[in-house]
Parts: C-alpha cells; structure tokens; sequence
C-alpha cells in the first residue's frame, strides 16, 4: 500500500516540474540568459589555453570551492565523531592471486595518473577533487582487496590530522596571499603570473591531497 | 573594520573547526572557546558598522555579477547570536567526557557554526546552498553525537529530510539560473520574468525546502526526536540557531510577497500545532522541542504579518531557547536521568532561570519572547485578520499551561535527597542567556527601529 | 516541435528525480533510501548541467583545436561543487546507519519502527 | 546520430535508475548504481562535459558505490 501511496505522491510532485520544465527557455538554443550574461563574459575573458570549469571553481568562484573542501571535510569529522565505538573488525579478507597481483600492479600507475589530473587540472579536464576522488579510490580498492590494514598503510599517521584538513587550509593560504597581492581574498595575480600558476597548482595539491586522505579515513572509519 | 574582515568572519570558525582535530581532549574545548569569542569580537565589530548601511564585499575583486558577493546586512548581524550561543554550548559541556567536547566534536561545533556565519553573509544563491550544506551535514552528526539509543535513527531521518530539503533548493538556484543566467542575489532579482511556470516553481522550491528546514508544520517530523536524543549542549544550538537558518533562507527567497496567504496559514498551524503537541508530552526536551515548531510558526507567521516582529523573534527566541535546553541539560546532569520531578527544591537557581526562560517563551513582559509576539498580534490586527490574533493568545495560553504544568511537578513533589545545585560551568552559561534575553525584552522597543524592515 | 519534446532533456531529470523520491519514500530499506536519495541528487546534477548547453557546443576548455561555441562553464563547477556535497551527505548517512545497525540490529525502517 | 544516441543514453539512465528502484537484492543494487554512475558519466562525456564526466565517474561510481558495498557487506553477515 506505502508503494503506490509513493508512486502517486511522486508522479503528482512529477506534473507541476514537467510543466515548468517544457516552458523553459528551447534547450540548448544559444540566446538564452545563460549564454549571453555571466557565461559569455567569462569566455571572452578566457586566456587562450585554459580549462574554464577550473578557472571558475578557483578563480572567479572560489568561494564555491572553499566550502565544498570544508563540506567534505565536515562530513569527515562528523563521521568520526558518530562512530559506534567498539566496531567488531571483520576478517582480513584473503584475495586471490590473480586480484591481488592486479591491484598491486596498477597501483602505482593510479597514483601517478591521479597527480597527472590534479596538478593539470588548470589546462586540461581534471583538477584536484577529481585527482582526490582517483587517489582516495585507489586506497579504498587496496583496503577492499588486501584489508583495512594494508589501506592504513598509506595514510602517515602523525601528519593525518594536518594532512586530511590541506584542502581548506590551502584555501586560507591561497585567500591571504590574494589578499596581500590583489587587494581582495582569494584574487589570484593576473600582474604577476609565476605566483597566479604557483597559487593554482598550491591549491590543487591540497585539494587533492586533503580529498584523498579524507575519503580514505572515511572508509576507514567505516570498515574498521 | 574595513569590508575585509567580511571573509574572515567566515574564516575563523572554518579554520578554527579544521585545526579542531590536532588538538588533544583537554585543549580542544579551550580552542573551541577562543574561536567562536574571536568571531564573536569581528561579528559586534561589523554589526556597529550597520548603522552606515550594508556592508559589501567581492571576493577575488571581481565585480558584482561576475563573482561572489559577501552582504553584512541586519539579518547577518544574527551571526553575533550564532558565535555566543555556540560558546555558551562548549563552555557548558567543557570537562564532560561525552563526544561533545573530543577534538572531533568541537570541531563539527565550529564547522556548523562557520556554516551558519556563511550562510548569512552568502549574497550568492550557490553560496547559501553551499555554507547550508556545510551547516546541515554538521548538524546531521551534533544529533548523533548522543550516545541514546534511539539518536542513530532520529540522526538519520533528520538527514534524509533535510538532504532532500537541500536537494530541492539546489533544483530551485539551478532553475533561477536557468531563467536570468546569474547568481547573485540582487542581479537575479532584477533579472527575473514576471511570471511563468520556472517562476513558480523556483519559488515552491525554495519555500519548501526551507520551511523543512525551518522545521515549520507539516515538515517538522523529524525535529522532536532530533532535538530530544541530540546532548542538551546540542539541542541549544540545533534549536535556536540551526533552524533559524530555515527561516533566514525564507528571508532571502525572491519574490516571498507573493506566498502571503501560504505563509499565514503554515504559520499558524506551526504555532498551534507546536502547541498542541507539547501539551501532551511528558518528557521535557521533547516539550522543548514543540515548542520550537510553535516559534518558528510565530516567525512564519511573523514574515507576512510583521517583518520587523519576526525578524526579532529569531533573535530573541535563539536566546531563551538556548537558555531553556541548557538549563534542561543542567537538571538531567544532577538527576541522572529524565525523570525529574522533585528536583527543582534542591536546584533553585537552575529553576528560578528556567521559570525566566518559560516566561519569555511564553511572551510575558518584560522577557524577549514579548516583543515579537506583541508586534506580530499588532500586525495581524493591523491587517485585519484577527483570526491570527486568537490562534497566537490561545498557542500562547496552552505554552503557558505545559510550561506551568512541568514547573510545578519540578519543584513542587517532595525533594529528592541526593540532587546538588548544577555545577558552576552549567550555570554561567545559563545566567548568563536569561540575563541577556531580560535585556532584549528592555531594549526591545529600540531594537525594533534597529530592525527596521 | 511541441515544448515538452524540445526539453526532452529536462522532462529526462525530472522522471529520474521522481524515480529517486519513490525510492526514498517507498523502500523499506535504509540502504535503499540513501540510493534513492543519490539518485533524486544526480537528477537535479544532470538538470543543471543540461541547462548550461549550447547546439553545436564545444567542451568548456580553449586551446588548439577547440572553437566558440562553448558550453556554459559555470553549471559544470556548480555541479562538481554538487557531487561533492552528495558524496558527503551519503558518507555520513551511510555511517549513521552502520550505527543504527548495531543498535537495532536491522535496516528495515518496518521492524525498527515496531521497535520504538 | 549525435542526437539519437544522446536519446539512447537517456533511456538506458531512466531503466538503470528504475532497476535501482526495484531490485530487492542490496548488493546487486549497489552494482547497478555504479552502472547508473557510469550511463551518466558518458552522456556526460558525449555531450561536452569532461570534467563533470570524470568527476562522476571517480567519485559517483567509485567512492559512493565502494561505500555502499562496504556498509552492504558489514551490515548483512
């Protein structure tokens, strides 16, 4: 009975959306207030070799970043924080050869194809959460595989509280130092562009490195 | 106090809540402190500056619609309440073992309170999707931080709810996207068609995932149990910060006017219904609780009858609630549990507060919930809607009733021998509420021109 | 064409939304809702960025070989942005019920309603 | 053809989605989800959006299903 109760109320809530959505703009046509506001500024602006979407999640919109960083790593703390204490580990599982001679194998090709996408990011499709997601994927595919242990093994246990919180704390760094060349938090140099690249790729790096260490303590926190 | 120290007033909580886990238990709620009074010193600082007008800041020095704007206006000034309230919580959980005060815990405290500071400066519609993001996950795990047995679940419904509530909104700023191709605040409100079904339905959106994070009637099922199991520390923030955060996001929906009659109606359903509910509960953080969903339906209510009354209301409600759960930590503290009739004989300056702080819910001059009530019966009388001016003396008639009813089983039942008054990092923080919404209630004819709308 | 063909697109989002809230109002396992609730976000994701289209488009990255027009770059941050918060949301959901687990000792919102 | 098989891509979201729905085994609805994730990260890839496509491959497919498949299995035995 709840089913078709559900059914009904989601293809209610499904009319009034439809509507709206066909008396949208014509989809794709090229004079709609998207193409030729904000958008359009930004194109013209554009540098001639440059990945737009990474230049308006850090340069134009970095804000927007700022806190996807610290929404991820919220989520970290809070899952920390709500653990049931006392988690029974389960078995080490034992892989088969196979599995676990190709994991080993890819292993460092992941890693280095992970740095290639976070630290080309500004040029190429990539950037650092993408290269955070690959590296966090690939401790979490070792962990899978081989046991939790293995994936601890990755992470330095020492430097982890600093390290999971690189992301945002790259961006308080990016945001001072913008503050003391540009006049305004977060403004990346155009007048002195070795610093603009240097800023870019800095606050991938942490991006990236921060993302990766929070998704895998998040699999941690889970699996162990 | 230049516009600079706009994005460090979001900074300093963020920061603080990231740096939280490199601290060791002991040193983790000093920190915590240290932080939020930091935030609290930028926050009065910029809140002086209000009197000169709104305060604007571009980050990155892009102008306006290009990039992110960050607004100081009379709503962002609640970001003082935000740091205060969220201290008090710390200072008055400081030396429990729970997972309140381990260095994660204080550090999803700061993050949500970060979280709220930046919902309230966003100028940018993606903005305050992003900052409600980081203010609701945090929320989310404050909840489960109790180690009841039902706060797992009451956790999780409170998180399905309030991710679709998110989702929802995220749907609305893609729609208003969609119809002006920007995303600042002002420019979408000069941009936006007169009409038109992604109009309406933009505006249903946002209406309704706001109201559910509002926790206003029928959307509020998931706040009685979040706010009871959450620890007392918690259901002081969650009840007088987190859900205001609901009702500021209503405040900031274009073109809101034209929900009046909605609004009337939600509101006062909230308001009785809040009511109602708490009437029959027996345990007091759920009466707490209900009666949370009453206020938030007087603020509703508030929004189409009197701006400026509701717009006090989040401020003075933010302040007696908190009061209210702290104190009801306080009694659960020495009782050890929740049955707590008698204790009041031997916890008098607790229940003295406690009375204090039931009076200003209730509205009674000269306490701070009299003021927006007052203002919003004037507005509904103004608007000729009298209706509305029952259902607030009758709502407040039956707050009255719960209130008395449990303040008599406290104190008037034979006393308990083993119950000592609650310790002194308890009560400060308490006092220190229920002397301050004392003051709001005196000061609230002036903080009404402050207001303003 | 009728409207409601040309924004196929968008009327595509909305059915995958309306699949997603079925999901997480029917299913009677948590698990299951937490997927609907993915799905209900991805669907609002795939609006988002189907509305920064243009016809005959290139991807958003100039250098050689890429020429004008572009898509919009702005709904592709916002929805990287997204998928951020998602995975978060559900990180924490899925933590929240391994908890709920080892209380209660089962998933079913039936039997752990009963339980109360 | 471009349009045909953006057609095609749309459709075999909305089955994979629905069979999501209503498939009654975790595990296997967990594999499905990850094959959701991938239908989505080729439109997204066939209709000019690369980054987006590579986000949601590694973080939808990989790390959301990877904990999906980790809460299945501690929650089932």
């Amino acid at each position: 009975m709840k089913g078709r109760l559900a059914a009904a109320f989601a293809t209610g809530v499904s009319i009034p959306m439809i509507a709206a959505m066909a008396a949208l703009p014509r989809h794709g046509s090229p004079d709609q207030p998207i193409h030729t506001h904000v958008a359009r500024h930004y194109i013209e602006q554009a540098p001639e070799s440059a990945n737009l979407v990474t230049q308006v999640l850090l340069d134009y919109r970095g804000m927007d970043t700022f806190g996807e960083v610290v929404v991820i790593f919220a989520a970290l703390v809070a899952v920390l924080v709500l653990r049931a204490r006392g988690e029974r580990p389960l078995p080490a599982p034992s892989p088969s050869p196979i599995v676990g001679f190709i994991v080993r194998l890819v292993t460092p090709f992941f890693a280095l194809f992970a740095f290639h996408v976070i630290l080309t990011g500004h040029e190429a499709p990539g950037g650092g959460l993408q290269g955070a997601a690959i590296l966090g994927g690939l401790v979490l595919m070792n962990g899978i595989v081989f046991g939790p242990e293995r994936a601890r093994a990755f992470l330095p246990t020492r430097a982890l509280p600093w390290l999971q919180g690189a992301g945002p704390l790259a961006f308080l760094a990016a945001g001072i130092l913008g503050g003391i060349t540009t006049g305004f938090a977060l403004g990346y140099p155009a007048h002195l562009p070795v610093l603009h690249e240097a800023m870019l790729v800095g606050v991938e790096l942490g991006i990236g490195i921060g993302g990766a260490v929070i998704f895998s303590r998040l699999y941690l926190a889970m699996e162990a | 106090m230049t516009p600079h120290w706009l994005p460090v007033l979001i900074a300093i909580p963020i920061a603080g809540g990231v740096l939280a886990p490199v601290f060791s238990r002991r040193t983790a709620s000093v920190w915590g402190l240290g932080v939020l009074a930091a935030t609290l010193g930028v926050a009065l600082g910029l809140t002086g500056l209000l009197a000169d007008g709104v305060i604007s800041y571009p980050m990155g020095g892009w102008p306006v619609p290009f990039g992110i704007e960050l607004r100081f206006d009379v709503l962002s000034a609640f970001a003082t309440a935000v740091a205060l309230i969220s201290a008090l919580a710390i200072w008055f959980s400081s030396g429990s073992q729970g997972r309140v005060t381990s260095p994660e815990g204080i550090a999803v405290l700061l993050l949500c309170a970060g979280g709220m500071v930046g919902f309230l400066l966003a100028a940018d519609y993606f903005t305050l999707f992003v900052f409600l993001e980081i203010l609701s996950i945090s929320a989310y795990g404050m909840v489960a931080m109790s180690d009841e047995r039902g706060a797992g679940i009451a956790a999780f419904r409170y998180l399905l709810m309030g991710a679709a509530a998110s989702i929802v909104i995220l749907l609305s700023v893609g729609l208003l996207y969609t119809l002006t191709g920007s995303l600042n605040m002002g420019d979408v409100r000069l941009r936006l068609p007169d009409g038109g079904l992604p109009l309406y339905l933009a505006l249903g959106g946002f209406t309704a995932g706001f109201l559910l994070k509002a926790a206003a009637f029928p959307l509020h099922v998931w706040l009685p149990d979040a706010h009871a199991t959450a620890p007392s520390a918690v259901s002081a923030i969650l009840s007088g910060l987190v859900v205001k955060m609901g009702v500021i996001g209503l405040l900031r929906t274009p073109g809101l006017d034209q929900l009046h009659e909605l609004l009337l109606w939600i509101g006062a359903a909230s308001l009785l219904g809040g009511a109602l509910f708490a009437l029959v509960q027996d345990d007091l953080k759920r009466l707490l609780a209900y009666s949370t969903v009453s206020n938030i339906g007087l603020i509703v209510l508030g929004l189409a009858l009197h701006r400026t009354g509701a717009t006090i209301h989040i401020l003075n409600h933010a302040v007696v609630k908190a009061a209210l759960f702290l104190a009801a930590g306080a009694f659960i503290h020495r009782a050890g549990s929740r049955a707590l009739e008698g204790i009041g004989r031997s916890m008098p300056v607790t229940t003295a507060a406690f009375a204090v702080g039931a009076m200003a819910v209730i509205g009674i001059p000269p306490t701070a919930g009299f003021t927006g009530k007052w203002l919003v019966t004037l507005g509904a009388l103004h608007a000729g809607r009298p209706v509305f001016a029952v259902i607030l003396l009758l709502s407040s008639l039956i707050l009255a009733l719960c209130y008395a009813r449990f303040l008599v089983a406290l104190a008037f039942r034979p006393a308990r021998a083993d119950i000592r008054e609650a310790p002194v990092r308890m009560l400060v923080p308490i006092l220190l509420l229920v002397a301050l919404s004392l003051v709001l209630g005196l000061v609230g004819g002036r903080l009404a021109e402050f207001v303003g709308f | 064409m009728s409207p409601l063909l040309e924004n196929l697109d968008y009327v595509a989002t909305t059915i995958l939304f309306c699949i997603g809230l079925w999901t997480l109002i029917a299913d009677s396992n948590l698990i299951k809702k937490v997927m609907g609730l993915n799905i209900m976000e991805t669907a609002v994701f795939a609006f988002i960025v189907t509305s920064g289209m243009i016809e005959g488009g290139d991807a958003p990255i100039t250098g050689p070989g890429a020429e004008l027009p572009f898509m919009s770059p702005i709904p592709h941050a916002l929805v990287l942005t997204g998928i951020v918060v998602a995975v978060s949301t559900t990180a924490v959901a899925l933590a929240l019920l391994l908890r709920v687990h080892r209380e209660h000792g089962t998933l079913d919102i039936d039997e752990l309603r009963g339980r109360w | 053809m471009n349009e045909l098989f953006d057609l095609v891509l749309l459709g075999l979201l909305v089955l994979t989605a629905l069979a999501v729905a209503r498939s009654r085994d975790l595990a296997g609805a967990a594999i499905l989800f990850a094959a959701y994730s991938l239908t989505l990260c080729l439109l997204w890839q066939h209709r000019g959006a690369p980054d987006v496509a590579l986000t949601e491959a590694a973080v939808g497919a990989g790390v959301t299903t990877f904990l999906f498949l980790v809460v299945i299995a501690r929650t089932s035995e």
